[in-house]
């Protein structure tokens, strides 16, 4: 059987497999590349579990294809702190405690690290509008508002 | 002209001994080599740009392609271009986010940009496309009433050359395009604004996000002082592909958009419906928020078309 | 065993630590059920039915078996025979027999080498159905003549005469209902019906399982009791229990829905058909919707009659609840929960469990109660309206004290309904001024709560640090309660103690993370287990010092002398007492088993504001308050969490959630995007007020909280909705279309 | 002694009484006692059910002490999420 020889970038490190043309770049992620951090909590695009940025845009990598990855910058939850630095967003997750089951949670750190990026002082609304691709069934997104506001707020003042 | 072939036998289920299903993925450079691709295949063919309705027809097991044609690898399909005329030019790989991005793209069709926006999540706005949403052939697509609003075209290429045509003409009914073997959109064409317009997208879901359009609405117009000189008026999701009611657009053109034209706009709107009753809603809710839903997009091209700020 | 009475003060519960787990939570570390890959293993796909009813008359599998890298195939021919009762139902769920009793219903299962050839493999399996008639709705399948899901599951409950779908009947009720309607100056009657919800954790159903032919297995799996799972897939197979090691993963999320098992007997049957080849299972979306969970859906009629200045004369409840083609819905909880929350002399509740082509209910977050509470606090309500009374008021009026007679029968203890109220009573949110099209919302629930089989134990580590292991699955942070029960137990710092969640060959049976039980169960168990290592340590510091054991006491993480008298002795701290126990008679660790009770129910009142936009229908939640009883909050912002938690639940179950069957009984939102939970933009905050009623029951008086969260939703929501828009409604979802049509024809009315 | 009261549908399986005194200092033997008095239960009390002594909901713990004058109430099996 022939499959798709594909080299990309993920979290900064060139990485190459083989894949079938019908997986996913989340199946790639997780079986071929060892990103377990990307969650698969749809397969369809509703739940956001497997957010990942492919050139810096936000998507979910169970709607792209692991053969369209060639040449890309994939970045993954396990590419967000630096070394053994958390990311502001990480720290203030755990300080708001809000993560409960936690399998949202690197959907929601990737997502929300992309609005900051792109807006370092989003409106409540325009975040929540932002995540609103991002299902969690624990928390009631209220803990999850609350910690990335509070990481913006750190992330500004200290930028 | 790259081309990744799984197998080349033409067994699908059963028949190959390696394996069960199988998918060919190409990644034409040109356009005509991508008609080429789909003409010369016997099997089902779809072609990729975000793929975010082709990858959930994959997993959901609904449409397995023989042959997948991806068409990102087509020079200028990620380009947004103003024409000479004003008007804009759009490639077929063109995201959501970028056109949401584009400031004076949203300037001139904040309609029908919002219509695009509206389709799914913020992740999704990262791959989705407007001809994708267009050939997806759902009428309750976001995106089309927009389009037909504005009253883009798009250049279908085939295997004898390429021709424009206009957007209401694509979609055929549910799941179904009018395009033929071997065809495919390679660009979208979007008139120019000109003075005194103004659209607007509108459409109903039960949540705030993340739904299919229970209805849709968009409204396109402009105006000679407060008076509409010209209107376009589409509903979606309610009849078997997105409908141009043209006696919406009656009951408001010559008018100021006062409370009687509002009333005929709306009662247009609903007697255009010809919906269907399903998960999503029922016939008689349809037809309500049609009209209800006309009335407030028109308010808001409306006053775009003033340059009132929205 | 009483509360501690000797500690008021505490120094590390109410704290709000970093969770212990949570590093490895938010970098994607933590390995949950699909993380985890064994060298070799093969991947499974299950084949399921796409009808409602059906006979299967034969499974060829040939030409799936005829793929190169398909190892195994197993149909339920491979599984024990001989079982009964719930196991019975369980194996027949997991894998049908004679029939598919559902869209979905599992009817094959196949091994490969990859994923991908495992699915290819199951769409070539060959069955051979006869269709039968189907029926979905609960009204429908317990009409004469209805399509009969199974004959003779009905049992000893159910009186003669009913439809042999109906399969279990509950009464219960005391006191004269006539008379009590008698003395009403006003009665209201009404019937109610609510769909099915699914439970909707992010994590679908996943395992890694290993079983050889000589009978002895490993399974890892996520779930939230592997001592459930374990002794579900032993007698799925007919292997014994001790056979078999089941280590839970990480879990994202369950809520009940997952406490029994679906897919783990299947993966367990391909590996050992395989001749012992690891096998790795995983659901997708639409299995998960269309074959596990959901929740009962219910068919109600309530009458319930009160005096001008609104006491509660009489109440009366039938609950028809539809679990599935199984028996099981939760019509018990159903009934004697309906009129908790109230003083009421004369009750009578009825309850029907009956069978459809759907899916076998499981357990969902406070499982029967939010139904029953939809149906009896809108009458409630209602009454309140009609004779201008406030609802908190009336609640004040009717609400349960310690010593009460409950509606279904024991006493009341002590519990928290009646802070709870005036609690909601003085929050800024139930003064808030509300516009046009708005309306506010009120409504209580109650949850019994539950102790059950649990196991746990704490070890000495040399240098003093504290293992804690435990065998209920961390769903939502209860490592870090484990952790700060231990070091206030001890007097240690927080960051000395490590809580493990253990395998099955590691601790004592262990009942699931279910009931509401975990902080309450596992936590009087690792306190127990902690002062069953204080002894120890106070002994060993005894014998150094010669003195009695009785005159050493512990205090902040030292074993001192208990008074003048008892000597003059330096305190030893546990890293000392650690660091020589290995002369002064070994290891120290204490344990505990046991089934404990006084769990201690905790109620909970809602407070909801609402918008109806009067043209589409549709409603926004603008304000929304919970209160509840947490007896006292160990860590208070995981507490919070299952407060906004389980009212954002139910507000999806208020709103939009709902399984819905076409006309041949397939289910046709098999997905999140027709499948409608709240996203983060349909919601505000979720402010919470944590009302503290100690449990007399447990050391530090913790109630469990988990589930009274997502009882109060209906009901506030749809009380809200009716103060919005002048129209009761009975139905829910309240989704859009129906809204927009109760609007019109109370208009046309 | 001991009473049991009975839910409305176990009634009719003991002769139509809704409390039924029992001996015993278990809820084990207090059940033992009642099914041996009202044999029609058997079915029920081996199905499973929550036994509340004096307003305190005890599991399936079968050895629990039971007074002289306490009061008992059988409950369906109850099961949370």
């Amino acid at each position: 059987m022939s499959k798709i020889h594909v080299t990309t970038t993920v979290n900064g490190d060139e990485v190459e497999y083989l894949c079938d043309p019908r997986e996913t770049l989340l199946d790639c992620l997780r079986d071929r590349v060892g990103m377990m951090g990307v969650k698969e909590g749809c397969g369809t695009g509703d739940c956001g579990a497997c957010s990942v940025t492919v050139d810096g845009r936000l998507v979910c990598s169970c709607l792209m294809l692991g053969a369209e990855a060639e040449g890309k910058e994939i970045g993954t939850i396990e590419g967000m702190a630096d070394g053994d630095q958390l990311h502001p967003l990480q720290q203030k997750f755990i300080e708001h405690a809000a993560l409960q089951c936690g399998i949202c949670t690197p959907g929601i750190l990737v997502a929300a690290e992309a609005l900051l990026k792109k807006n370092p002082d989003p409106t409540e609304t325009e975040l929540r509008y932002w995540l609103a691709g991002n299902l969690c069934r624990c928390t009631g997104y209220d803990k999850i508002i609350r910690a990335v506001m509070d990481a913006a707020a750190d992330m500004r003042e200290a930028s | 002209m790259a081309s990744f072939a799984n197998s080349k036998d033409s067994a699908k289920l059963g028949g190959c001994p390696d394996h069960g299903d199988l998918m060919n993925y190409h990644t034409p450079t040109s356009f005509s080599d991508a008609s080429a691709i789909a003409s010369a295949t016997s099997g089902v063919t779809r072609f990729l740009a975000g793929g975010t309705d082709v990858l959930v027809q994959l997993r959901s097991d609904l449409v397995t392609p023989d042959d997948l044609i991806d068409i990102k690898h087509i020079e200028g399909v990620k380009d947004i271009t103003q024409r000479a005329d004003g008007g804009w030019d759009l490639g077929v790989a063109v995201a959501g986010a970028e056109m949401t991005e584009h400031a004076a793209l949203i300037a001139d069709w904040p309609g029908l940009v919002e219509g695009m926006d509206l389709i799914g999540s913020t992740q999704v706005q990262g791959r989705a496309t407007l001809v994708g949403n267009l050939c997806n052939g759902s009428p309750a697509a976001d995106s089309v009433p927009g389009m037909v609003a504005a009253g883009c075209t798009v250049t279908v290429t085939g295997p004898d050359g390429s021709r424009k045509v206009a957007v209401e003409d694509i979609p055929a009914g549910p799941g179904r395009t009018t395009l033929q073997k071997g065809e495919l959109i390679s660009k979208v064409h979007i008139p120019a604004r000109g003075e005194n317009g103004g659209d607007a997208y509108l459409r109903f879901i039960p949540r705030t996000e993340m739904d299919i359009a229970v209805v849709g609405c968009a409204v396109n117009l402009r105006i000679e002082g407060d008076i509409i000189t010209e209107a376009r008026v589409v509903m979606g999701a309610v009849a078997p592909t997105v409908v141009l009611v043209n006696d919406a657009a009656t009951a408001i053109i010559g008018s100021t958009l006062d409370e009687t034209a509002l009333d005929a706009l709306a009662q247009a709107a609903t007697a255009a419906c010809n919906p269907i009753d399903d998960k999503r809603g029922t016939i008689e809710f349809r037809k309500d928020v049609a009209g209800v839903l006309a009335k407030r997009a028109a308010k808001i091209a409306y006053g775009r078309a003033k340059g009132e700020a929205q | 065993m009483a509360l501690d009475g000797s500690k008021p003060q505490f120094k590390l519960l109410g704290t709000r630590p970093n969770r212990p787990d949570g590093l490895d939570k938010v970098t994607g570390r933590a390995r949950y059920g699909a993380d985890l890959n064994a060298p070799g293993q093969l991947h499974g796909a299950i084949l399921r039915s796409p009808h409602a009813h059906a006979r299967i008359v034969s499974i060829d599998a040939s030409k799936a078996l005829a793929l190169k890298g398909v190892k195994a195939v197993v149909t339920r021919a491979d599984f024990a025979t001989g079982l009964t009762g719930d196991d019975w139902n369980m194996q027949e769920n997991c894998m049908a027999g004679e029939k598919a009793l559902y869209d979905g219903h599992a009817v094959a299962a196949v091994a490969a080498t990859t994923p991908l050839l495992a699915k290819d493999a199951a769409k070539l399996i060959e069955v051979e159905y006869e269709i039968l008639p189907h029926v979905t709705d609960v009204d429908e399948a317990m009409k004469e003549g209805a399509p009969v899901i199974r004959d003779g599951a009905a049992d000893y409950s159910v009186p003669d005469g009913l439809h042999p779908n109906v399969v279990r009947y509950y009464e219960n009720g005391k006191g004269d209902l006539e008379a009590g309607f008698a003395e009403a100056d006003l009665i209201v009657e009404r019937s109610f019906k609510t769909e099915a919800a699914h439970q909707g954790y992010i994590e679908p159903h996943a395992c890694l399982a290993q079983l050889g032919t000589d009978g002895q297995g490993e399974l890892w799996c996520c779930t939230q009791g592997h001592w459930f799972v374990r002794q579900m897939c032993t007698a799925a197979l007919g292997i014994e229990t001790s056979q078999l090691k089941v280590t839970p993963s990480e879990i994202g999320g369950g809520f009940g829905g997952k406490t029994t098992v679906f897919i783990d007997p299947v993966a367990l049957a391909l590996s050992r058909k395989a001749g012992g080849t690891p096998v790795k299972l995983v659901m997708s979306r639409s299995e998960v919707l269309r074959a596990t969970g959901p929740t009962a859906s219910a068919s109600m009629d309530i009458k319930m009659g009160m005096t001008k200045d609104g006491r509660i004369t009489a109440a009366s409840g039938v609950f028809r609840m539809q679990g599935g083609a199984f028996p099981g819905a939760p019509v018990d909880v159903t009934t004697d929960l309906a009129f908790a929350n109230y003083r009421i002399e004369n009750v009578h509740h009825v309850g029907y469990d009956v069978m459809t082509n759907r899916p076998k209910q499981a357990a969902y977050r406070a499982p029967g109660a939010p139904m029953a509470a939809f149906a009896c606090e809108s009458v409630v309500d209602e009454m309140a309206t009609k004779l201008g009374i406030d609802p908190l008021d009336i609640r004040l009026k009717n609400g349960v004290v310690e010593g009460d007679r409950s509606t279904y029968g024991p006493k009341v203890k002590k519990v928290g309904l009646i802070e709870t109220l005036e609690a909601a009573k003085a929050h800024p949110n139930y003064a808030a001024p509300l516009g046009p099209n708005q309306g506010r919302g009120v409504a209580s629930g109650y949850w019994m709560n539950w102790g059950g089989d649990t196991s746990a134990s704490v070890a000495i580590g040399e240098d003093g640090a504290v293992a804690v292991t435990v065998g209920t699955p961390d769903i939502g942070g209860s490592r870090a309660s484990m952790a700060l029960m231990a070091a206030e137990t001890f007097g240690i710092p927080y960051e000395n103690v490590r809580v493990h969640i253990a395998d099955t060959a590691s601790l004592g049976i262990n009942e699931p993370t279910h009931g509401s039980r975990a902080t309450f169960a596992s936590g009087l168990a690792v306190i127990q287990s902690a002062k069953e290592c204080i002894q120890k340590m106070c002994v060993r510091a005894a014998e150094k010092w010669d003195i009695d054991p009785d005159a050493v006491t512990w205090e902040d993480g030292f074993a001192k002398p208990s008074g003048p008298n008892a000597g003059d002795f330096e305190p030893l701290s546990i890293a000392e007492i650690a660091g020589e126990m290995s002369d002064t008679g070994g290891p120290i660790a204490g344990h505990f088993e046991a089934n404990p009770g006084k769990f201690g129910g905790s109620f909970g009142t809602h407070v909801v504001d609402v918008e109806v936009d009067p043209e589409t229908g549709r409603t926004t939640i603008l304000r929304y308050l919970v209160v509840q009883d947490a007896g006292k909050a160990i860590h208070p912002s995981y507490v919070e969490g299952q407060f906004q938690g389980g009212a954002v639940q139910g507000i999806g179950w208020a709103l939009n959630e709902e399984y819905v069957y076409g006309p041949d009984g397939r289910l046709q939102n098999p997905i999140f995007l027709d499948y409608r939970v709240p996203v983060a933009s349909d919601l505000p905050m979720i402010d919470t007020v944590i009302v503290e009623v100690p449990n007399p029951g447990h050391p530090y008086g913790v109630r469990g909280v988990g589930e009274t969260g997502i009882t109060p939703p209906l009901p506030a929501i749809a009380n809200a909705v009716a103060a919005a828009t002048g129209v009761r409604f009975t139905e829910l979802p309240l989704s859009p279309p129906k809204v927009l049509a109760g609007i019109k024809a109370a208009k046309h009315a | 002694m001991p009473e049991i009261h009975l839910w409305s549908g176990l009634r009719s399986l003991a002769d139509g009484k809704e409390v039924v005194e029992v001996e015993g200092k278990t809820v084990r033997q207090v059940l033992d006692d009642l099914v041996a008095k009202h044999p029609a239960l058997a079915p029920a009390i081996a199905a499973g059910v929550s036994v509340a002594v004096d307003g305190e909901i005890l599991p399936s713990n079968k050895a629990e002490p039971v007074d002289e004058d306490s009061e008992i109430f059988l409950l369906n099996k109850l099961r949370g999420g």
